[in-house]
């Protein structure tokens, strides 16, 4: 793109003891993180490249049209602008899951039991099935829905956070399951008998058909995207300050950061309320676009699936999470409809199980994820290229 | 919505009335001023303190008092109970009696974090960097202690975030030339040599602002070339204006850099005074005697 | 800068594997031109993968079957089926949904079979104006939607529980009965009706989780001994029910178990035994197939090597039912819905006949209720009255 | 809530949850061996479980026997007891020393984050699930009925049978005899002291791998046993079988203790009481909502579970 902007300074050889001019410009603008390919080039070409992402992403519904390369992508047994919502809130789960394991180090194996709340509180506010018998629009119900998803993180995050690692994944497990059941079990909640008629976001076109209908998927796409859009730069602003270093601080060595000064608890409990709010706001969307929802979607396996995609796109890295996010529910819908080439049979049913050995074979040449954090993957790196001089 | 901050505004005054170009000079400490203790340029006081595990005594009525811009040593064999010490003046451990008052304020019971933003940083005897971040993100996690950035600024990229970044970030390279190791600031500390990483903890300490830095056996594993350098920094530290807790075994080390030192065996204190005093103090060389130390 | 571009090339080809190994897909449309009626699809939507695939699958290959059978009379592959896979959660079924309706070969539906999984998806085949038929859907407030293209081949919940609860009440001649379900909107809503018939009979209740959620029943199976109840009605699936009838059995209790249509299937002779399944006693909104004299049981176990299961016989009704008004020359999924609205149709389980709402037409509701022999199969035992 | 039901039927509801927790505390060894070694929670173990309960059956199966056979007479019965239990160990042993080849060795040659590990085993947990799903076409599959359950003694209404004797027995006899195992070979105090230190323990020359290895098989044939037991008891076996016994197995080993092995059978045991009791008092629907509050509540006062963890101190 703009060459020029990436050569502009002029390389100087460094004085020691004193700062090149390079880095001095470095200086005003990282936070000292560790930074890739990416992260060196200028602001100018890192706000186009995401610009150019965005739009990109935007335009993927139509990304069938291209010749050749177009039908290899979409999916056949599932319309391609659902199987992209879809992957939507799997993407926004997996960049708040992110927060939690990635950042915060915190394995959370019930993250779906946010994404519950979320939904649960839009249903209940807006559905005519519901007790409350409110029934507000979606666009109302949303804030509420999110707020309540966060002080669930922080209710589950508070008497837990004593727990070590595997502790937590268990407990937090354990809540996800209880949440699930009591939604299946009370009646104020309807288990399986579900709410229908929850409202889809507001809007209409100029010919009076509301924007959010049933049958296209596409404007449920983009708000997702949006959203996912907003989530990320907040998320990224996050993990370039003080918190983001907090929560490392505390992933690495937790008592050591408590020593250097750092509220432990506070930050964890953030982690919790934020990946909370960001699960939250999965499930708002996903009540938003399915106009009916009931506990069957809230199952355990959904939560460990969440998790394999932000391990498996590389835990602690946003680009990871939003690739792993994505991963989980485009492999097995692609997978629909598809015949093997051998034997010709139908790989239908057997599209989870070639997800499982898909995430095996992932895991094991790329332990560290498909898109690995930045720092791991220079913790690999020869020890030897790191005593060089910076540039 | 806010977070909830405790800071208080005493507090945040002191830290940006830091000068951040060099460690605090002496007298602005953190906190109200102490009030008039006995003697008035007391900084720390270790009264009577006891620790018990289960039916092991760790210490048994130590006291000692640390005085403003000093260098004091904190000596005694393997096991003499130094690091727990250590450990219960920094919060980690809670003393079964006894009290430590820091600036004539108690300390007992105080969490971790509120000891660190009230002046007192340390050093760990192994080494504890955060080895994923970067040597200058080591530091600037020091740094943070006194920052206000809440949760929400950050998020918002608020003028107060951009301010507290640029001054922490700067302040970490002063730190980081400080110490000698400002080229590595880009590097993970994983990869950091062994002297450097000893450094640089140093340097993440002396980030959260402290009156008293205290430094667990940072000699060990050196070579005398790097035991050198390691005397003139502590030295330059003192004469920044912060105090400096030395826990050694070096004692040759020792001997060459602090004003006083408290001798420790059993969790007892068995001698206290002047390097001199210490040195033809006979308990202390009975301690010592058959024992090796590394500068035998 | 190489080792980030070799890595980024390694991540891509794992995506490229995937993508590649999916690269061949099974979505080639034939373009021959629609003669006599011929060149259309069928749908089947509904679970075929996933915990609840069992009850899908049954319905699939009686729906499959009756257009195997109608393609064979032709001689050709005349009608196509196309299989939707919902795996039976709401969450999934619109996007499966959207896709069904892209294709504009498809002139009418069978399913969805779940009532949740309907909430979801209807609408989408509302919106698309494409008649379905669900032969297995029983939740009341399906019809209330004013859906025009919604049809239920069976009674809903309403029509079969008072059926349930008078044989226990007048065949039966149960005093003490126990009622329990598996919390699924079919299981819940039928013992509801159950228990409201059954009035003060009813000495105790209790709920399970749903099939694939609880293997272990031990404590339910005290409750019914403890009770003293000599009927047990379970509103829930053949899984959890051939279960729970084998624990009962092995804990020594002498009862029986009463169930509804989700219950009728050999699946649960499968689970308990034969020996302790005996007895056990469906209703069920159908006709007995033999009654119907056709040879769809055979052709079933021929073609698929297992035996018909719950709502196969409706599905390949409904199938059939679809088969003649394409034959009939409505090839469009509007007049076909026109036909359905029109149709009298006479199948193997039921005639059918639709009210407005999509409702099976109350003079065609009946309700029998089956037995398990010692051969693990059902046996129509009686009609009993809905109300 | 159902006070007088449940004081009524306790008796029986100690009983028959005696028997389900037995079969739940030999699941949970096999979680409770690995990570007591590798710090590592092998999801995959369910499905070490899973083929395990199948492979019994299939042997039986040879046999001409299925869900409506006759039981045939004794000592066919104690001979086709034999053949299915070593069916099920071989092939639950095999399954878990595949999983360990295949997903955790590669990780472990590459120095993989922890993380990576329980990914892999999330994958293969679902690999083998859902092909044994599609191969049985998700249908459930019966158990011949080996034994016909007769009271041997009968206490008020607690009627305790001939089956939930054996199943207790069992269990009892596989953990005494690994717990011996553990504290007296000398294959045992290899897996003690890697559990105690990995490190040290390679210095004093225990083949780490081989450890293991050995531990993966261990809770593999312990498993095994499980399975069969389960397949006696509940009648039935299906692809998700093991999933669902896995995470109250699971929930067994951390309530116990985690990497403690007398933590396990007292987990095991707890878990099968409470969830009876807990269904009789308040619905079956709540068992297992139970089970989870009650670990969560014994987590929050001892946070490394009753027994405290530590394989290397199995006898603490």
């Amino acid at each position: 793109m703009t060459t020029e902007a990436t050569s502009s300074p002029a390389p100087q050889t460094p004085v020691p003891g004193a700062v090149s001019a390079r880095e001095k410009k470095n200086r005003r603008q990282d936070s000292g993180g560790v930074r890739g390919w990416f992260g060196r080039q200028n602001p100018w070409v890192r706000a186009g490249l995401m610009v150019l992402f965005a739009v990109l992403a935007f335009l993927l519904p139509y990304v069938g049209e291209i010749p050749l390369i177009g039908p290899q992508i979409v999916t056949q047994g599932i319309d391609w602008p659902s199987a992209l919502f879809n992957m939507s809130y799997y993407v926004l789960l997996a960049l708040g899951l992110n927060v939690v394991v990635g950042f915060a180090g915190l394995l959370d194996l019930g993250y779906v039991g946010f994404f519950a709340v979320g939904a649960y509180t839009v249903a209940l506010l807006s559905s005519p099935d519901s007790v409350l018998r409110t029934e507000w629009g979606w666009t109302a119900a949303v804030p509420i829905g999110l707020a309540v998803a966060m002080l669930s993180g922080l209710v589950l995050g508070y008497p837990t956070l004593r727990l070590r690692g595997d502790y937590l994944a268990i407990v937090t497990l354990g809540f996800a399951e209880i949440i699930r059941i009591v939604a299946t079990s009370t009646e104020t909640l309807r288990g399986d008998r579900g709410f229908s008629d929850i409202p889809h976001p507001p809007g209409e076109f100029a010919d009076g058909k509301p924007i959010f209908g049933v049958a296209d998927a596409v404007p449920y796409y983009w708000l997702g995207l949006a959203v996912i859009i907003l989530v990320i730069l907040g998320v990224r602003n996050l993990d370039n300050s003080r918190v983001g270093r907090s929560w490392l601080a505390i992933r690495e060595d937790q008592e050591a950061a408590e020593i250097m000064g750092v509220r432990t608890i506070k930050y964890k409990l953030w982690a919790f309320a934020i990946g909370a709010f960001i699960g939250g706001l999965g499930g708002v969307m996903f009540a938003g676009q399915q106009g009916f929802m009931n506990s069957q979607t809230f199952v355990l396996q959904f939560s460990i699936l969440v998790l394999a995609g932000v391990v498996m796109g590389g835990s602690g890295n946003i680009a990871g999470a939003i690739l792993g996010g994505a991963l989980i529910s485009y492999i097995p819908d692609r997978l629909r409809g598809i015949q093997d080439p051998i034997w010709h049979t139908d790989l239908f049913g057997f599209r989870f199980a070639i997800f499982g050995a898909v995430i095996i074979v992932i895991m094991i040449f790329r332990p560290q994820g498909l898109i690995p954090s930045r720092r791991r993957a220079m913790e690999l790196k020869d020890r030897e290229k790191e005593v060089a001089p910076i540039e | 919505m806010s977070e909830p901050h405790i800071e208080t505004p005493a507090e945040a005054d002191a830290a940006n009335a830091r000068p951040f170009d060099r460690p605090a000079p002496e007298g602005t400490g953190t906190g109200a001023t102490a009030p008039a203790a006995p003697g008035e340029d007391v900084l720390l006081e270790v009264d009577n303190v006891t620790l018990r595990f289960g039916g092991v005594v760790a210490l048994n009525e130590v006291s000692f008092s640390l005085r403003k811009g000093e260098i004091f040593g904190l000596i005694g064999p393997n096991g003499a109970g130094k690091t727990t010490c250590f450990n219960a003046m920094t919060g980690v451990y809670r003393p079964t009696s006894g009290g430590i008052r820091f600036q004539g304020q108690s300390i007992v019971g105080k969490k971790k974090h509120e000891i660190t933003r009230g002046g007192i940083a340390r050093t760990f005897q192994n080494v504890r960097l955060f080895p994923e971040m970067t040597a200058l993100e080591n530091v600037m996690v020091g740094a943070d202690a006194h920052h206000k950035t809440s949760v929400i600024a950050a998020l918002f990229r608020l003028p107060r975030h951009h301010r507290e970044e640029r001054t922490g970030r700067d302040r970490s390279y002063q730190l980081l030339r400080f110490v000698g190791i400002e080229h590595r600031a880009g590097d993970v500390a994983r990869n950091l040599s062994y002297g450097e990483q000893r450094r640089l903890e140093i340097a993440r300490a002396l980030a959260t602002n402290p009156t008293l830095l205290c430094l667990d056996e940072p000699a060990a594993g050196f070579n005398p070339a790097e035991k050198a350098d390691l005397l003139a920094l502590i030295r330059k530290i003192r004469d920044s204006g912060v105090t400096v807790l030395l826990i050694e075994h070096d004692m040759r080390l020792v001997m060459g850099v602090t004003d006083r030192i408290v001798v420790l065996e059993f969790g007892k204190k068995i001698a206290e005074g002047t390097p001199a005093e210490v040195r033809d103090n006979p308990a202390v060389i009975a301690a010592y005697l058959g024992v090796p130390t590394d500068a035998a | 800068m190489r080792q980030v571009l070799a890595r980024a090339i390694g991540g891509l080809a794992v995506i490229g594997l995937i993508a590649g190994a999916a690269a061949c897909n099974s979505d080639s449309g034939s373009d021959d031109t629609a003669s006599g009626n011929c060149g259309y699809k069928l749908a089947f939507f509904g679970a075929l993968t996933g915990s609840s695939a069992n009850l899908g699958v049954n319905i699939e290959q009686g729906f499959e079957l009756a257009i195997n059978q109608y393609n064979e009379k032709k001689g050709s592959t005349c009608i196509e089926v196309a299989k939707f896979d919902s795996q039976g959660e709401p969450g999934v079924a619109p996007g499966v949904a959207r896709n069904l309706v892209a294709d504009k070969k498809i002139l009418g539906i069978v399913g969805p079979p779940f009532s949740g999984e309907s909430e979801a998806a209807d609408p989408i085949f509302e919106a698309a104006g494409i008649p379905t038929v669900t032969p297995s859907a029983t939740r009341v407030s399906l019809s209330a939607n004013g859906w025009k293209t919604f049809h239920r081949a069976v009674a809903n919940d309403d029509a079969q529980g008072p059926a349930a609860g008078n044989y226990i009440k007048n065949v039966m001649k149960a005093e003490k009965v126990f009622v329990a379900n598996d919390q699924s909107a079919y299981g819940a809503g039928l013992s509801e009706v159950v228990e409201k018939t059954l009035g003060s009979a009813v000495v105790a209740k209790d709920k399970t989780e749903a099939d694939g959620k609880q293997t272990d029943f031990s404590a339910l199976v005290q409750k019914v001994v403890s009770s003293q109840a000599t009927v047990l009605f379970y509103g829930g699936y053949y899984q959890n029910a051939g279960l729970i009838r084998k624990a009962l059995t092995t804990a020594g209790w002498k009862g029986t178990l009463v169930g509804g249509d989700g219950m009728k299937d050999p699946g649960l002779a499968k689970a308990a035994g034969n020996a302790a399944a005996v007895g056990t006693i469906t209703t069920c909104p159908c006709s007995p197939p033999e009654k119907a004299g056709g040879t769809f049981v055979t052709d079933y176990k021929a073609k698929w090597n297992v035996d018909a299961g719950t709502y196969s016989d409706v599905a390949f009704d409904a199938a059939n039912m679809f088969l003649q008004g394409i034959d009939a020359g409505n090839t469009t999924p509007e007049k076909l819905n026109t036909y359905l609205s029109t149709v009298e149709y006479k199948g193997i389980a039921n005639t059918y006949k639709f009210t407005d709402k999509g409702e099976l037409d109350p003079n065609y509701i009946k309700v029998w209720t089956f037995k398990f022999d010692a051969t693990g199969n059902t046996i129509a035992d009686q009609e009993v009255p809905t109300a | 809530m159902n006070f007088s039901g449940l004081i009524q039927d306790f008796g029986p509801l100690t009983i028959t949850g005696l028997a389900q927790g037995a079969i739940i505390a030999l699941f949970a060894l096999g979680y409770t061996l690995v990570y007591g070694v590798l710090r590592l929670i092998n999801f995959a173990h369910s499905e070490v479980f899973l083929l395990g309960s199948y492979a019994c059956l299939i042997v039986w199966g040879f046999f001409g026997l299925d869900q409506n056979s006759a039981t045939p007479s004794t000592l066919s019965v104690i001979g086709l007891l034999l053949l299915g239990l070593v069916a099920a160990i071989v092939i639950s042993g095999i399954t878990a020393l595949g999983v360990e080849l295949v997903a955790y060795r590669p990780l472990r040659k590459r120095n993989a984050p922890p993380l990576a590990f329980l990914i892999t085993a999330i994958g293969a947990s679902l690999f083998i699930s859902e092909t044994v799903g599609v191969m049985t076409q998700r249908n459930i599959k019966g158990v011949p009925p080996l034994i016909q359950p007769r009271d041997v003694f009968v206490i008020g209404n607690m009627h305790v049978t001939n089956l939930q004797i054996l199943i207790i027995v069992l269990a009892l006899m596989s953990m005494f005899l690994l717990d011996r195992f553990i504290n007296r070979s000398r294959l045992g105090r290899g897996i003690r002291a890697v559990a105690q230190n990995p490190d040290s323990a390679a210095l004093m020359g225990v083949n780490k791998g081989r450890v293991i290895s050995l531990v993966f098989l261990l809770g593999g044939l312990m498993a095994g046993i499980a399975a069969v037991m389960y397949d006696l008891k509940i009648g039935v076996t299906r692809f998700d079988a093991g999933f669902l016994l896995g995470i109250e197995a699971f929930t067994a080993a951390v309530l116990g203790g985690i990497g403690n092995l007398r933590g396990a059978l007292l987990g095991g045991l707890l878990l099968g009481l409470l969830q009876n009791y807990a269904a009789s008092l308040f619905g079956t629907e709540w068992l297992h909502a139970a089970s989870f509050v009650l670990l969560v509540l014994i987590l929050l006062v001892r946070p490394t579970g009753l027994l405290g963890e530590s394989l290397g101190r199995a006898r603490a």
